[in-house]
């Protein structure tokens, strides 16, 4: 394989710590807002508030994530300055700013037993916002030119999504008695599942850009993920009706898992850029087709 | 050729790409392959020292198969003028001429005159058995004392024995190819490509030129290599004509400027020649033996004497000779490196260096610092703060504790300097273009213009005499001092001395217009006579900006070009003997019936028809024919045999260079005999050399070299963010050959080693060096360039250390572009132990050699 | 009041004319005042810039090879130094413009793709958009016009092929300086057809591996706005040999996003049907 | 600014107005791209100068604000350069404006380990004492031959290449005068 020096065609990101962290977050607060309205709907008051209190807590922590990884923070509010449906970043700003302020508004109303009528509206538009806001990061990240990224943009979005409501019902299973759980606890489990076959079925499809799923700080990560969500979807799913510690074991678990993750598929994504290979390659193969 | 256009003249190469986008065949000969090869038709790899081997072979290819220019010869080369019988050729006597005098290690060069005549040259002198030196020999254009323009015995026939196209025929005979591709280490084919391109391209229709720069003048037989190209240009009609000629690239924005208006010892502004302390009793000697009777020298009394007046003002006078008696003499050497010998015996005293870093820039760099050391007194100006001035307390030969900070007597006295937008003032550019930059902004605190600085040294040094009745102060007292000033500074007006430069007309102020009204009575003051014109009609000519759209593409009205705003010199020679252009092609300046006209102005008197014949009697320039466009030579042609004017031969000969790993296979005469060396010098030390013992301590050629990102010491590079971060380290280029036999590691680190000093340098491995094979032998050659010093932005070991000090004997240059050295891998040593590795290299050649001590003709090396 | 659109301009680059000097680079941060890039020597021939980034808006490759400049063998010495002065492309659909989340990046009259330095707020997106890796932000000590609390300058830079320049009708610095017109500036279809005329020419005279890189209005970001003549394949430069822009699947990306969004609600959904059954 | 103006100003807004939907183009264009001016256009005064670095001799263009150089550029009516320049003529402006570049007199005594501050007016003075002195104990009026020599070769002066051909005449002038025959520069390496 030919290239400049070996050096690197495009870029690795800027980003650092934060924006995993946000994927994460993000993801928590959109499935959050989701469960926590299907769970009003179903009438599980308990899981309803703690899925919403979670979710406004998530919604919360994220811009503050967003913010601290911009180079010139000050100027945060930019990215309100247009609408770019061409910028995954921008729609998905837009987004959290709905799903933020409403989740936080129906949670403090909640809080304060007030304004019922607005409340409910407000936990309407969350869970509106929560599932694109649980997804588009994966859009974000497919949009760039880093192969294993771009290449995964068909599942990316899935595979985020799954992980989003895993965490939604993990985490919402730590905190809610595990009699009204259940549905929290489906979700996790049944999600952790559909997520490790997505991410599977995009390795597989990958092939050689894929690899870099088994290299490296990714590969580390990526087993660590599979270990830990499987372990603690495998919890939940044996002993968490029955035990409050081990709902919390397992939710944890899975939440650590899905953190993880996320940083495998941050960390691919470093590790793609840095080798020319993957950038070269599958364009000079795409050319000789 | 002997340059690196692309490299180092990247936006003069500009020319060189559109010409090859026209089809023009660009070749590029060099020890390596370079910016400006990647650009070439073709590339030819050299032995680093070996050019007139390759160039002789060139004017043997071209006599051998009859491809001169046979009527450009005849009449305007000195081709059929036969030689005096005193004359022997080095096919005679085994690589020397005759007259070699091996006491004085110099030739009595009157033995190369032309027969029947005593040979006379112009501003020089030639008593004591030595001709003219440094410049004289190039541009002092020696005639010689003809009656009129024509030397007496000629051969329009070409055919006598004597005659110089037959001496020339002999003399390369043996340059044969093969013995070309042999001496060079590159291939006959490419040789013999080389010559049908430029025979090719060569002729009526078709004219080639050559590029050199210090690849060929830094030599000890540099003019010589010179004279070989011009030999080749002369054979092939490329002299004076569009397209044609010898360019010399040269490096700095007014070396050309500091040439013709020198600071360099031997000479005054003009290529006037200083006296000299041993010759010329009075005036008038020095004036006849300064005059050519014949050519535009025979106007050097009126060129001296307005000088004189520009000097001295009505100080110099007629009945003082112009003050010809208190006048400083020269010795036949008084240069750079003479002077270093002199410091270093603690002779010199007092050291004033303006815009030049010694420390880094000259050859055996240590012994510059050392010399530095045993001074009283020292003055840098300068923008940055130089290895020159700082040689007291970070110079390498502190950290290897062969100086001392504590015991440097020298006291010194850094004094900034304003930069080329803070000053108005000229530059002459390579081309003889003078060209005025005007001031842009105000120099800040302390700097200022070397103009203020040596005008008010001056100012302050005649008040400090002017009571002085003692007899050394009276010239000085006599120096016409005045120069109008401006600015709370001070600052001397510069067009005011570009007008004492151009000269006017003593009664009426009138500023002169040109050269020829010089009168030798006192009447003009003109303070260099080639620049006569400049200031013409109280117009700066040198600041004329009219942009190139609006004139032809010879720019007459851009700046301003010595002498009187010609741009191709001899460019009568542009025409055929009658006048008529060449070609149609090539037609630049012509004879119109009743004057010469074209595209430039006329290098001959504009009337004199080309079938104008001299009458006995006639002097200066009436004595040159119509049909002899060479007017500053005596006998009006160009010299492919040059009677007179050069320390190391009439006709250029192959030597190998001071430092050789290889033994010259043409004459058992090694290396050029008339060389300047510093035999029993212990601070110059020299390589053993083949045939000696010990040679192999430094097996390999190194040659040192710019960087397009680099100027020269990097006063002007290292001190600049931008280009210090383009080119951050000194490294040394090699081939991938070199680098498996010597065990070197790509971007690791070498030493380099001579009998003079060791420097580190990070490894370039590159198929750019290529391994040569020369007499059979496989070389290696090693790629150096030289920018780096101990301080700013950028620093490293600096390749000029390694260097040796052997000199050109013409102009007293040294051969940084040709030495022998050892390399190994790795770091130097540190501190002490650095000398000691130097030392110990050093005596285990040493020892060796004393043994087998090689004796040439001449010369017994010691060290 | 909106500026008035100006005839698209763009570089030619050609790269069969480089002489390595590197006058563009200087000339770049010359005039864009852009800061010293660090002295790190490479030993990667006589480049020692290495790449495109933040600091570094022209960036000349050097490229020693045992190929004969030519095939038909004219004077070739079976060695041969490619040269090439590398700059922003600024493609005709740039993923950079289009991914920027505040419009910072922005299209201009002229057709080119600028990175205004008064919105940019350092999210990066931009960086890992380009198919070139040219954008990069800038982390060195802040500028005096930063606030207080800036631990470095933060935002993303790269060439603006002299935005100021053009509005005051002067050609861009680096096309100005460059000593061979290696660089040449001028409207974009002009550049075409002088670069085709060259090519027409290189190939006439043999040139080994002459090719047009980024001329063609069809490839993967519709052509670029600075485009090149090179003597080899584009990896061997350091070039993508056949860069798209991300965007260009953007449509597809939503949809399956808007899927698994879907997706998410059905699976809440069934966490909870699930459990009644 | 009103603050109905910054509304209206909101690219958002302006998206819409100026059917710039996508937002790439003119509508995002901030206050400053708008107003945007290159710095040689607000020179004060632009002075026509030559390279000082190789002896090709381009011709440069020296912008000037405030007393200070803005910009070093090519002169593009320079029939030698045609409006070019290589890395070092275009970093002319860094070098006269370089990081290292000395602005006041450092005098160094003799042994002494460190420079000191001197004033102008002093070093010349200095200096000048120095010329003379050597002078006078250094002179030599004739040879052994008792032909005149007038000079002194304990001066020397180096340095002319890099400097005006007014200046070197001068200096050759100068030494001339003094009887310092040492006159050298780079011609000679």
């Amino acid at each position: 394989m030919t290239s400049y020096y070996g050096r690197p065609v495009v870029k690795e990101p800027t980003w650092t710590w934060e924006i995993p962290t946000y994927f994460f977050t993000g993801g928590l607060a959109g499935a959050s807002s989701v469960l926590s309205l299907g769970a009003k709907i179903a009438r599980n008051e308990k899981l309803s508030k703690t899925a919403l209190y979670i979710g406004a807590a998530a919604d919360a922590v994220s811009p503050a994530l967003l913010v601290s990884d911009l180079g010139r923070p000050e100027r945060f509010h930019h990215m309100l300055r247009v609408v770019k449906v061409t910028s995954p970043m921008n729609i998905g700003a837009w987004v959290l700013l709905v799903s933020g302020g409403a989740s936080n508004t129906a949670a403090a109303l909640e809080l304060l037993g007030r304004l019922r009528p607005v409340k409910l509206a407000a936990e309407a538009v969350a869970a509106l916002a929560g599932p694109p806001l649980a997804t588009y990061t994966g859009v974000l990240v497919a949009d760039t030119a880093i192969p294993v990224w771009h290449e995964g943009r068909r599942e990316l979005p899935w595979i985020f999504g799954a992980s989003a409501a895993a965490s939604a019902g993990a985490a919402a299973c730590m905190f809610v008695a595990p009699a009204e759980a259940g549905p929290a606890r489906r979700l996790a489990v049944g999600a952790v599942a559909a997520e490790g076959a997505l991410m599977q079925t995009m390795e597989l499809r990958l092939g050689k850009i894929g690899e870099v799923y088994r290299k490296g700080a990714a590969g580390k990560l990526s087993l660590a993920a599979k270990a830990l969500a499987g372990t603690g979807a495998l919890v939940l799913a044996r002993r968490g009706a029955k035990s409050r510690r081990s709902a919390v074991l397992g939710g944890a678990l899975v939440c650590a898992g899905e953190l993880c993750m996320r940083w495998t598929v941050y960390k691919a994504g470093f590790q793609s850029a840095r080798d020319p290979q993957y950038t070269i390659e599958p364009q000079r193969a795409r050319l000789r087709t | 050729m002997g340059s690196n256009f692309a490299e180092n003249h990247p936006v003069g190469f500009q020319w060189v790409m559109e010409a090859r986008e026209r089809g023009a065949t660009v070749i590029h000969i060099d020890p390596r392959f370079t910016r400006t090869s990647a650009m070439a038709t073709k590339w030819v790899g050299l032995r680093a020292g070996s050019d007139i081997a390759f160039l002789g072979g060139v004017v043997n290819y071209i006599l051998q198969n009859d491809l001169h220019f046979e009527e450009y010869v005849k009449h305007y080369t000195n081709a059929p003028v036969i030689i005096d019988d005193t004359f022997a050729d080095t096919e005679e006597l085994d690589g020397l001429f005759s007259g070699w005098d091996p006491e004085k290690s110099a030739y009595d060069t009157t033995m190369w005159k032309y027969e029947g005549m005593e040979m006379h040259g112009a501003a020089g002198n030639r008593e004591e058995g030595f001709g003219p030196h440094g410049h004289q020999a190039g541009h002092g254009g020696a005639g010689g004392g003809l009656q009129h323009g024509e030397p007496p015995s000629e051969d329009p026939a070409l055919t006598h024995p004597r005659c110089v196209f037959q001496i020339l025929k002999r003399h390369y005979q043996r340059y044969t190819p093969e013995w070309v591709a042999e001496t060079c280490g590159c291939s006959v084919d490419d040789f013999i490509y080389v010559c049908e391109e430029l025979v090719r391209n060569s002729g009526r229709e078709r004219t080639s030129a050559f590029a050199y720069a210090v690849g060929w003048t830094q030599h000890t037989v540099g003019v010589q290599y010179i004279r070989t190209a011009a030999i080749i240009q002369q054979l092939l009609g490329n002299m004076g004509r569009p397209g044609g000629g010898i360019l010399a690239l040269r490096g700095h924005a007014s070396i050309q400027g500091s040439t013709d208006i020198p600071t360099l010892f031997d000479i005054l502004p003009g290529y006037l020649s200083m006296p000299h302390a041993e010759t010329y009793g009075d005036f008038d000697d020095f004036m006849q033996a300064n005059t050519s009777p014949t050519g535009w020298w025979g106007h050097f009394k009126a060129y001296w004497i307005s000088l004189m007046k520009a000097y001295f003002g009505e100080n110099a006078t007629e009945d003082n000779d112009w003050l010809f008696k208190k006048l400083p003499r020269i010795d036949k050497d008084n240069s750079a490196y003479w002077t270093l010998e002199q410091m270093i015996e603690g002779k010199v005293k007092g050291y004033i260096v303006a815009g030049e870093n010694p420390a880094v820039g000259n050859a055996n760099g240590k012994a510059h610092r050392l010399a530095l050391a045993k001074l009283d007194w020292l003055v840098v100006r300068d923008l940055v703060e130089i290895e020159t001035a700082s040689f007291w307390y970070d110079s390498p030969e502190i950290e290897t504790g062969e100086l001392t900070t504590e015991q440097i007597p020298t006291e010194v006295f850094f004094l900034p300097a304003a930069a080329h937008t803070e000053k108005d003032g000229s530059f002459t550019n390579t081309q003889r273009l003078l060209q005025w930059h005007w001031q842009a902004t105000e120099p800040k605190d302390d700097c200022r213009s070397d103009l203020w600085f040596y005008f008010h040294l001056g100012r302050r040094i005649k008040q400090k005499l002017a009571e002085s009745k003692d007899e050394r102060d009276a010239l000085v007292n006599s120096l016409r001092w005045e120069y109008p000033t401006h600015s709370q500074i001070q600052e001397p007006d510069a067009e005011a001395v570009l007008a004492e430069i151009s000269g006017w007309e003593i009664p009426t102020g009138k500023h002169l217009s040109a050269y020829k009204e010089l009168k030798d009575d006192g009447s003009t003051v003109c303070g260099c006579w080639i620049y006569c014109g400049v200031y013409a009609d109280g117009i700066n000519q040198a600041a004329r900006k009219k942009p190139h759209w609006e004139q032809t593409y010879v720019a007459p009205e851009w700046a301003w070009a010595w002498p009187a705003n010609r741009r191709i010199l001899y460019n009568r020679a542009s025409a055929d003997p009658e006048g008529k252009p060449w070609s149609e092609r090539k037609k630049f300046i012509w004879w119109d019936g009743t004057k010469w006209t074209g595209e430039d102005v006329p290098d001959f008197e504009d009337t004199k028809a080309p079938d104008y014949r001299p009458p006995d009697g006639a002097k200066a320039e009436q004595a040159i024919a119509g049909d002899h466009p060479f007017i500053m030579q005596a006998d009006g042609r160009s010299w492919l045999y040059v009677p007179q004017g050069l320390e190391d031969g009439p006709l250029p000969a192959h030597y190998e260079p001071h430092e050789s790993p290889f033994d010259n296979t043409l004459y058992s005469q090694r290396a050029n005999p008339a060389r300047q060396q510093h035999k029993n010098a212990s601070w110059d030390p020299y390589n053993p050399v083949d045939g000696e013992g010990g040679a192999d301590v430094y097996p390999h050629v190194f040659t040192t070299y710019r960087l397009t990102e680099h100027h020269t010491a990097g006063g002007m590079s290292r001190s600049v963010p931008y280009l210090a971060e383009l080119q951050p380290a000194m490294f040394c280029e090699v081939s991938p050959e070199l680098a498996a036999e010597a065990g070197l590691e790509h971007g690791g680190w070498a030493t380099i080693y001579t009998a003079r000093a060791a420097i580190e340098a990070r490894v370039l491995v590159t198929r750019r060096m290529k391994p040569l094979v020369v007499n059979g032998r496989t070389t290696h050659q090693i790629g150096l360039p030289y920018h780096w010093g101990t301080r700013m932005l950028t620093s490293g070991d600096s390749a000029n250390d390694l260097m040796h000090a052997a000199l050109d004997p013409n102009v007293h240059i040294m051969e940084t572009k040709a030495a022998t050295c050892g390399i190994r891998p790795g770091r130097r040593p540190r501190g002490k132990a650095l000398a000691d590795f130097v030392a110990e290299m050093r005596e285990q050649a040493h020892s060796r050699r004393s043994q087998e001590q090689r004796v040439e003709p001449g010369e017994v090396r010691k060290t | 009041m909106t500026t008035v659109e100006q005839e698209r301009v763009g570089f030619f680059t050609d790269t069969s004319i480089c002489i390595g000097c590197k006058a563009c680079e200087v000339a770049c941060k010359e005039w864009n005042l852009v800061p010293q890039d660090g002295q790190t020597w490479t030993g990667q021939s006589y480049d020692n810039t290495g790449e495109l980034n933040a600091n570094s808006w022209r960036h000349v490759a050097f490229i020693e090879q045992e190929k004969p400049l030519r095939t038909n063998g004219d004077g070739g010495v079976g060695l041969r130094w490619l040269m090439e002065s590398d700059v922003c492309k600024h493609c005709t659909h740039a993923a950079c413009l289009d991914v920027c989340p505040t419009g910072s990046l922005f299209r201009t009259e002229y057709g080119t793709v600028v990175v205004q330095q008064d919105i940019c707020n350092g999210c990066g997106y931009c960086v890992p958009a380009c198919p070139f890796g040219v954008l990069d932000k800038r982390h060195l000590a802040p500028a005096p016009d930063l606030p207080a609390f800036a631990k470095e300058d933060g935002r993303v830079w790269k060439c603006t092929l002299c935005y100021d320049r053009l509005k005051g009708g002067h050609e861009p610095a680096c096309a100005k300086a460059c000593p061979t017109k290696s660089i040449q500036f001028g409207p974009l279809d002009e550049l075409r057809q002088r670069a085709d005329e060259r090519l027409a020419k290189l190939e006439h005279e043999g040139w080994n591996g002459a090719q047009l890189y980024g001329r063609d209005p069809d490839d993967g970001v519709g052509g670029f706005g600075a485009f090149f003549l090179l003597l080899d394949e584009p990896e061997i430069y350091g070039f993508p040999p056949d860069p798209v822009v991300s965007t260009k699947h953007l449509p597809q990306m939503y949809r399956s996003m808007a899927a698994a969004a879907a997706a998410v609600v059905v699976g809440v959904a069934a966490a909870f049907v699930g459990g009644r059954s | 600014m009103k603050l109905g103006e910054t509304i209206a100003s909101w690219p958002v807004l302006r998206q819409f107005r100026e059917g710039d939907l996508l937002g790439l183009g003119q509508s995002v264009q901030s206050r400053r791209s708008k107003t945007l001016k290159p710095r040689i256009d607000e020179a004060d005064h632009v002075v026509q100068s030559i390279c000082p670095y190789c002896a090709v001799g381009c011709g440069q263009l020296v912008y000037v604000k405030d007393g200070e150089v803005t910009h070093i550029e090519g002169d593009p009516a320079s029939p030698i350069s045609r409006g070019r320049l290589c890395p070092k003529g275009q970093a002319s402006k860094s070098y006269v404006q370089s990081p290292l570049r000395e602005y006041t007199v450092k005098y160094r005594r003799p042994y002494a380990t460190t420079w000191e501050e001197l004033d102008l007016e002093t070093a010349m003075d200095m200096i000048a004492d120095r010329v003379v002195e050597t002078r006078a104990a250094h002179w030599q009026q004739a040879t052994d031959k008792g032909d005149p020599a007038n000079r002194t070769l304990a001066i020397a002066n180096l340095g002319g290449a890099t400097l005006d051909n007014e200046e070197n005449y001068l200096i050759k002038k100068l030494c001339v005068g003094l009887g310092i025959v040492q006159v050298e520069n780079q011609a000679r390496i």
